[in-house]
């Protein structure tokens, strides 16, 4: 059975492989290909989870060892797998969204003649993803880490004759890579202080502690702070979370899939995966609760401004995981509920961007929210799962979002203190505002009057120099004579529309079936460890406090955008509005002290290497020349100088010989 | 005495070179597939070494012995350990891609020039270059050694100064003009630390009184011959700086971007992944077996340096406007990297930078060489006369990008492997240096991606709208070494295995043992 | 001068004759050094080498100062004289220094060199001094042929050897082999027209009736001579003789001549003189 | 008087002589100046010879003057030769030596 193992991640890997070495030759099968082994891994999935299910909760932990990866005295690192409840949680989670998200790419790419590539990457991303939670060490996931930023990097940059999206592509490397260097870190320091970096000597299982207590607090609280600067490079956390609004230049399948259901949310796995090392780092875990509550703050309002339908959800998706690393930065109390509201998150926040894209999809790959209105009786189908998918969000009571985020809340509280008071404030108000712009979104898109009618869209994203038709999906070129014609909003079809309803599904009943008779929490345990915290207040109140912002953070956004009509035309706005449609300036920021700093910091460095460390050198030289080229005058030729000099030499010689005898 | 199997894999491309030379100047063709036939049987005695060598058996093995200079102890002492041999390895497995890679690029300019000759010269000069470069990795004699180490910069010297780029953006004059200071600087820089060497060997001699490898390391081990500490301090300095001009470190590094800059790339690629590796090996094999106690000394002042070269080298790599200048500051900062895991003085550091030159050979011979190709089609190398080659090109273009991936050492190819053993092995014993070091991924990542960005993605550019894709013989260069590429990286054991007695040893002649755990694992 | 000479050491005789000489050797080789004239520098330097002979014989070497006197004063600066013929006797050249400090780098080392020399000598404990009364008892000559032909017979046939290189040397030197068949006239006119200089033959030297002698220059129609009227030989040995002025001279001191008949009061006639005679 | 004089007088001939080389452009006179340094030689080495006590100075001095013959021999006809050649018996003439 642990065999299997290796194929959950072969399966994709041969299909990466396949495609992406197949050449054209495969063009007309590759997505299938491509989707029949994401779904084979899905598959493969089931079979373990089922085969988990039959142990008793305590061993339901397999390992498999493949072989000796970096042998060197003293330094051991393999290529072995451990398969345990957390990391079949998100095996499920990531075939499975992936498997239907493969599928809806079929309906979404097919205009695209490089649509093989384009499956290839999605492979390669499954099986890098697979990687990442299945490793039984650090180096191992870190391997899986940089395989998702490589594949976000190239489905991200899809589009590469885009500028836009090839700088998006490229920033998204760059962010993730300081999160790396995180990472890299904290295994060095893992390395020297355990002399090893594998999960179960380091961490230890539930019954006997690992390596990880021996250490001093110090250290630990080093090695959580550098795992948490990876997390937030993956997680796309404050100060690191810049890339995820540029992300959205990639395929809205990619935003579904990479940037919303699961790479996004690797750095929770890996906050929740080293619960051993911050459990004894307290330290290290205020910090990480402070980054997710600034962060879920951050999106929300980001979320507010955008008027870019992905950027919009994309400000959720980032406060949504906020939720999760506030929750896991609560230690114990939270861990659980953090992987829930995960898994949560990732049906409605899949089925929401697929939503998306079929909206875009029949709206000439428009993004902008206020060129749309009135759409629900257009793509009803659309329109239903996306309606599922926001009751989730906002957590509509009994929908999968309510008993996740409801959970969070409360342990919020539950941390106890002062801090306890101010995370849990933070988290009501992230779920008000979060309420407020869903619900924003929602109105803008399918209710209100139709503001496309007998306007022709343009699509903001800049139409390349490529020649037009080349491209599909949301390519600007793609439908390029259609790209200035008015839109004819359409259902899109059945290979799109299947998942979302899936999905939908999905975002409904998950919460429910994971809550009652707490399920999750009984099956992620033993891994995970849990505490009921102190909670000053009780969970009926909590609950009801969150159904008040709720309401409130609704009729604030109905009383803005569905009693008024939407100006297609923004408005200035407040100040903080004008903020944070520039993700509340966060990248002039970057602009400014970076990039404009590096360029300089590089250009005078050029300058430098060239006139001072060269110039020493060609300096050394010429003078050697100018000197000599003064030591030739004296060879002028005429031999009666040349008989001075000799005389004058026989003269200095007879000098000496005298004066050695004279001495 | 058995078969002389060291001499004969240095002696096979050295005979290479002489009869391709001597290959009458209207067969070209003849001459190339000579060449390669000869490096390709180079590459067989190499594996045939690989398969003799036994790494858990004695230090130096397939050792030969002759007298050569009695009157001064001079010995033709040949033998190898697991560094030798790996790198021997590399140094086979490349220079037949170099010549397929280089192919064309000393034809004559007019087709149907009858008696052009230097197309026979180009190849005769590498094969020479491949054989200097194997037998100053086999020698244990110091003599022996310095005498091939120097003898490299002559064919180098042609190599650069003589072939250059076939388009030049600035025209021919100025290309020529460019080459030959290119190629005096290299001379020059080199010479300089030739120079300086020979003085600290001629001391060494008279301190130790013969030139043998392993008599002076034996001796050294068990204390029967101790030098003054100044004395072992300046003929460490000697040394080191003729290895550090040669792996360039900084500040002694500005040759490498002329000289890799004005050469073909085929060139380019033999300086930096082959000829190079020669300085930082001698490091390893001379520097520390010769004189530990003074290595110890140094140490904290090389490893500064190494990490300024790691940063420097990256930064100026950012800011070139030229795809080989870029890609030589890139080396610099990888040299940086290797020189940093020597003397970090564990056995990771050291298994690391090992690993390290032979990954980062084939990493950059695949990117340099892709490059080349670009260059060769576009007839530019300013980056800026790119654009959207990834739309006519993907083949290409998808080279490049792995070539780039494994520049920057992303996880699953060789040269994370290799990377990640320094820092680790750095970190373990300097944290400060190590973290310091570690923001040099993050500008490779910068540097690399800039580089794909503006060449390959974006609108075409209408220059190169008619660029064909690869042909096949550049796929034939370009494919093996990415499949080696991903195979080290998935699976980097046998060399490691090769490489971890060796430097074991090393590490036991500088008495030095590897900090251990602060926390003991529970056996 | 006879075998007592050098029988006792040093009279007074010879310590006169000494000074006397001494000085006469010391001025003419400052003359040889500081005549203009090539002639004058070998006559000064003969008046020496006989001055030397003289101490040669003071000195009881009684072969050398005939030798000296025959072969120096006899063969070699006659040689001198002949080549300074063969350049040019009257030939000066001028001793204003071409290469800058040579002059004064020249003296100092001279004065340095001689000052360390006589420093030398004079702290050389010279003392002790026999003469050469035993050594030429045999006769200076039947001495020093004992030794030639015992002791340095070997040096002795290779200083033959060296006379006969010598000489062959120098008739190689000298002897130009003519590699080319002469010029016939014919050919020679045809090279001049093809060149296209002096198609007619060089001007005869001497016009005015009165001068007609190889060495001088004739006159141009403005009165200036041309050189080329002279042969080459004294052209290089700088041996023309010029008398363009001479002839206007003579018409001035006509016309003078013809104002004292006429009463007229006298003009001062200008004397035309040559530059390089200004110079002299 | 001390004959010791006689190597003062040489001494001196010979600085003048050298001087001389060193002044003078002409040929011919630099010629005649390397014979007074001859010249100057013999007379020391007679003196010497006169004191020792033996002849071999004056050996020395007779074959300084066969060479002196036989040079000059030689160097004559170089000057002449020269002379041909270049229509001067300036020595800085012939300043082919420099770059």
């Amino acid at each position: 059975m642990e065999n299997l193992i290796a194929l959950l991640i072969a399966a994709p890997l041969l299909g990466a492989a396949v495609l992406l070495v197949g050449g054209r030759r495969l063009d007309a099968v590759g997505h299938w290909l491509g989707t029949l082994l994401a779904a084979t891994s899905f598959v493969i999935g089931l079979v373990l989870f089922a085969d988990l299910l039959g142990k008793d909760a305590e061993d339901r932990t397999l390992t498999q060892h493949l072989f000796s990866w970096i042998p060197v005295e003293g330094f051991q690192a393999d290529v072995a797998f451990q398969l345990d409840q957390l990391s079949m949680t998100f095996v499920l989670l990531i075939t499975g969204v992936g498997s239907l998200i493969h599928l809806y790419s079929i309906g979404y790419m097919e205009h695209d003649e490089r649509r093989r590539r384009f499956f290839g990457y999605l492979n390669l991303f499954l099986a890098a993803m697979l990687l990442l939670v299945l490793a039984d060490n650090y180096l191992l996931l870190y391997v899986g880490w940089e395989g998702v930023g490589l594949a976000s990097y190239l489905l991200i940059g899809f589009w590469q004759h885009k500028p836009s999206a090839a700088t998006a592509a490229k920033k998204a490397f760059l962010v993730n890579r300081v999160g790396d260097m995180g990472l890299s870190i904290a295994i060095m320091l893992m390395f020297t202080t355990f002399g090893t970096f594998a999960f179960g000597p380091l961490l230890g299982t539930h019954e006997e502690p690992g390596l990880a207590g021996g250490a001093s607090e110090a250290t630990l609280n080093g090695i959580a702070l550098m795992l948490l600067l990876a997390a937030c490079g993956k997680s796309a956390q404050v100060p690191l979370q810049s890339w995820l609004g540029d992300a959205m230049e990639g395929p809205t399948p990619v935003s579904a899939l990479i940037h919303a259901a699961t790479m996004v949310t690797a750095g929770v796995y890996l906050i929740v995966r080293s619960a051993a090392i911050f459990n004894l780092a307290p330290d290290a875990q205020l910090v990480v609760t402070i980054v997710g509550a600034v962060t879920l703050l951050f999106g929300a309002i980001v979320g507010c401004a955008k008027d870019d339908i992905k950027k919009a959800l994309a400000g959720s998706t980032m406060s949504q995981i906020g939720y999760m690393v506030l929750a896991a930065g609560l230690g114990p109390i939270g861990y659980v509920f953090a992987i829930m509201h995960l898994v949560t998150h990732g049906f409605f926040k899949a089925g929401l961007f697929l939503g998306a894209g079929s909206v875009m999809h029949g709206m000439n790959d428009e993004v902008d929210m206020r060129k749309y209105g009135g759409l629900r009786k257009y793509m009803p189908v659309t329109f239903i799962t996306f309606g599922l998918g926001y009751l989730a969000i906002i957590g509509f009571p009994g929908l999968s979002g309510f008993f996740s985020k409801d959970k969070i809340i409360e342990a919020a509280f539950a941390k106890g203190g002062t801090e306890g008071w101010i995370l849990g404030g933070c988290a009501l108000l992230g779920a008000a505002i979060t309420a407020y712009y869903m619900t924003r979104v929602m109105l803008m898109t399918f209710f209100g009057e139709e503001r496309w009618k007998n306007q022709p869209t343009r699509s903001p994203q800049a139409p390349s120099a490529e020649p037009a038709a080349a491209y599909g999906g949301d390519a600007a070129a793609g439908h390029g004579a259609a790209a200035t014609a008015e839109p004819h909003p359409h259902e899109s079809p059945k290979s799109m529309t299947i998942p979302m309803i899936v999905l939908a599904f999905g975002s409904v009943f998950a919460g429910g079936f994971f809550s009652i008779g707490d399920r999750f929490l009984h099956w992620l345990e033993p891994v995970t460890g849990h505490s009921h915290g102190d909670s000053p207040v009780s969970a009926l109140t909590v609950t009801l406090a969150t159904m008040v912002v709720l309401v409130i953070g609704v009729a604030v956004a109905y009383a803005q955008y569905g009693r008024r009509p939407v100006p297609v035309v923004a408005p200035r706005g407040s100040l903080l509005t004008r903020a944070a449609r520039r993700d509340l300036l966060q990248d002039d920021f970057n602009h400014v002290v970076l990039v404009r700093g590096g360029e300089h910091l590089t250009r005078s460095l050029v300058y430098v290497d060239h006139t001072l460390v060269d110039g020493v050198v060609n300096g050394t030289a010429a003078s050697v020349g100018g000197l000599s080229g003064r030591m030739r005058k004296l060879q002028n030729g005429y031999a009666r100088s040349y008989a001075v000099s000799m005389f004058g030499g026989v003269a200095i010689l007879i000098a000496a010989t005298l004066l050695m005898r004279a001495v | 005495m058995s078969f002389p199997l060291l001499t004969a894999t240095a002696a096979l491309p050295a005979i290479g070179a002489i009869a391709t030379a001597a290959v009458p100047a209207a067969r070209r063709n003849a001459a190339k597939a000579l060449a390669l036939f000869f490096s390709l049987a180079t590459l067989v005695l190499a594996i045939v070494i690989l398969v003799r060598f036994d790494p858990d058996g004695d230090r130096y093995q397939l050792t030969e012995s002759r007298s050569w200079i009695a009157e001064f102890g001079v010995r033709y002492e040949l033998g190898v350990d697991g560094i030798a041999v790996a790198l021997i390895a590399l140094t086979a497995l490349l220079i037949p891609f170099i010549i397929l890679a280089g192919w064309h690029d000393a034809d004559p300019l007019e087709t149907g020039n009858k008696r052009w000759r230097p197309t026979q010269g180009f190849f005769a000069l590498i094969l020479a270059v491949e054989a200097m470069v194997i037998i100053s990795f086999e020698a244990t004699d110091v003599f022996l050694f310095y005498i091939f180490f120097e003898a490299m910069l002559i064919p180098m010297y042609f190599l650069i100064g003589g072939f250059g780029d076939r388009a030049h953006e600035h025209g021919e004059e100025t290309a020529a003009t460019q080459r030959s200071y290119a190629a005096v600087k290299f001379l020059l820089y080199n010479l300089a630390g030739g120079l300086i060497m020979l003085a600290a060997v001629i001391g060494l001699y008279v301190v130790a009184g013969n030139f043998s490898l392993t008599e002076i390391a034996e001796a050294r081990a068990n204390g029967s011959l101790d030098m003054a500490t100044n004395t072992e301090r300046w003929l460490f300095l000697g040394f080191f700086f003729a290895f550090a001009v040669k792996a360039p470190l900084w500040p002694l590094h500005t040759w490498l971007p002329n000289a890799m800059g004005e050469s073909t790339t085929p060139v380019a690629v033999l300086i930096t992944a082959v000829v190079d590796k020669v300085g930082t090996f001698a490091m390893l094999r001379f520097c520390l077996q010769l004189f530990p106690e003074a290595s110890k000394w140094a140490t904290p002042a090389i490893l500064v340096l190494a990490v300024i070269s790691i940063i420097y080298g990256a930064l100026l790599a950012v800011g070139q406007r030229d795809i080989k200048r870029l890609v030589a500051y890139a080396s610099i900062s990888h040299f940086g990297f290797i020189i940093m895991g020597i003397f970090a003085m564990t056995s990771q550091g050291q298994s690391g930078a090992t690993l390290y030159m032979v990954n980062h050979g084939i990493s950059t011979a695949a990117l340099m060489l892709v490059a080349g190709f670009l260059i060769s089609r576009r007839g530019s190398r300013l980056i800026a006369d790119y654009g959207g080659v990834q739309k006519v090109a993907p083949v290409l273009a998808g080279t490049f990008l792995i070539g780039g991936l494994a520049t920057l050492s992303l996880p699953g190819l060789a040269p994370f492997v290799s990377e990640f053993l320094v820092l680790a092995g750095t970190f373990s014993r300097y944290p400060v240096i190590g973290i310091i070091a570690t923001f040099g991924i993050v500008l490779a990542a910068l540097y690399t991606l800039v580089l794909y960005q503006r060449t390959m993605t974006g609108p075409v550019k209408p220059e190169v709208a008619a660029m064909p894709d690869l042909r096949a013989r550049e796929l034939l260069v370009v494919a093996p070494l990415i499949v080696v590429l991903i195979f080290l990286g998935v699976y980097p054991k046998p060399v490691t295995d090769i490489v971890d007695p060796a430097v074991k040893q090393t590490l036991s002649d500088v008495h030095k043992k590897d900090p251990q755990p602060e926390v003991e694992a529970a056996k | 001068m006879s075998a007592q000479l050098a029988a006792y050491s040093t009279s007074t005789g010879e310590a006169f004759q000494f000074w006397v000489l001494g000085t006469v050797a010391v001025i003419g080789a400052l003359c040889t050094v500081f005549m203009k004239r090539a002639v004058h520098s070998a006559l000064c330097l003969a008046g020496t080498m006989i001055v030397l002979a003289v101490f040669y014989l003071a000195n009881g070497a009684y072969f050398l100062g005939v030798v000296q006197i025959v072969v120096y004063t006899g063969a070699i600066m006659m040689l001198f004289l002949f080549v300074v013929m063969l350049v040019g006797v009257t030939a000066a050249d001028s001793l204003t220094e071409t290469i800058k400090g040579q002059r004064w780098l020249a003296l100092v080392c001279g004065l340095g060199f001689g000052i360390l020399l006589v420093a030398g000598i004079g702290n050389a404990s010279l003392t002790e001094f026999g003469g050469l009364t035993e050594a030429n008892a045999g006769g200076n000559v039947e001495g020093l042929a004992a030794l030639i032909f015992t002791k340095y017979v070997f040096a002795f046939e290779i200083t033959g050897a060296l006379l006969i290189t010598a000489a062959v040397g120098a008739m190689v030197l000298t002897h130009r082999e003519r590699t080319e068949r002469a010029m016939t006239q014919r050919e020679m006119s045809e090279q001049r027209v093809r060149e296209g200089v002096h198609l007619p033959p060089l001007p005869a030297p001497g016009v005015y009736a009165r001068h007609n002698a190889v060495d001088i220059a004739g006159l141009l129609p403005d009165g200036t001579p041309s050189e080329l009227t002279v042969s080459k030989t004294l052209r290089e040995r700088g041996q023309i003789r010029d008398v363009s002025t001479e002839a206007l001279n003579d018409l001035k001191a006509l016309e003078q001549r013809a104002e004292d008949r006429l009463e007229r009061t006298p003009i001062e006639p200008p004397t035309f003189k040559r530059a390089e005679e200004a110079s002299k | 008087m001390n004959p010791v004089n006689y190597l003062y007088l040489a001494a001196l001939l010979f600085t003048i002589g050298a001087t001389g080389v060193l002044i003078r452009r002409n040929a011919i006179v630099v010629f005649m100046c390397i014979e007074l340094m001859l010249n100057a030689c013999n007379l020391a080495f007679v003196a010497f010879s006169r004191m020792h006590g033996n002849l071999d100075g004056q050996i020395i001095a007779f074959f300084t003057m066969v060479v002196a013959a036989a040079e000059v021999v030689v160097g004559l006809a170089i000057i002449v030769s020269l002379f041909r050649s270049r229509h001067s018996a300036s020595v800085d003439d012939a300043s082919l030596m420099k770059l």
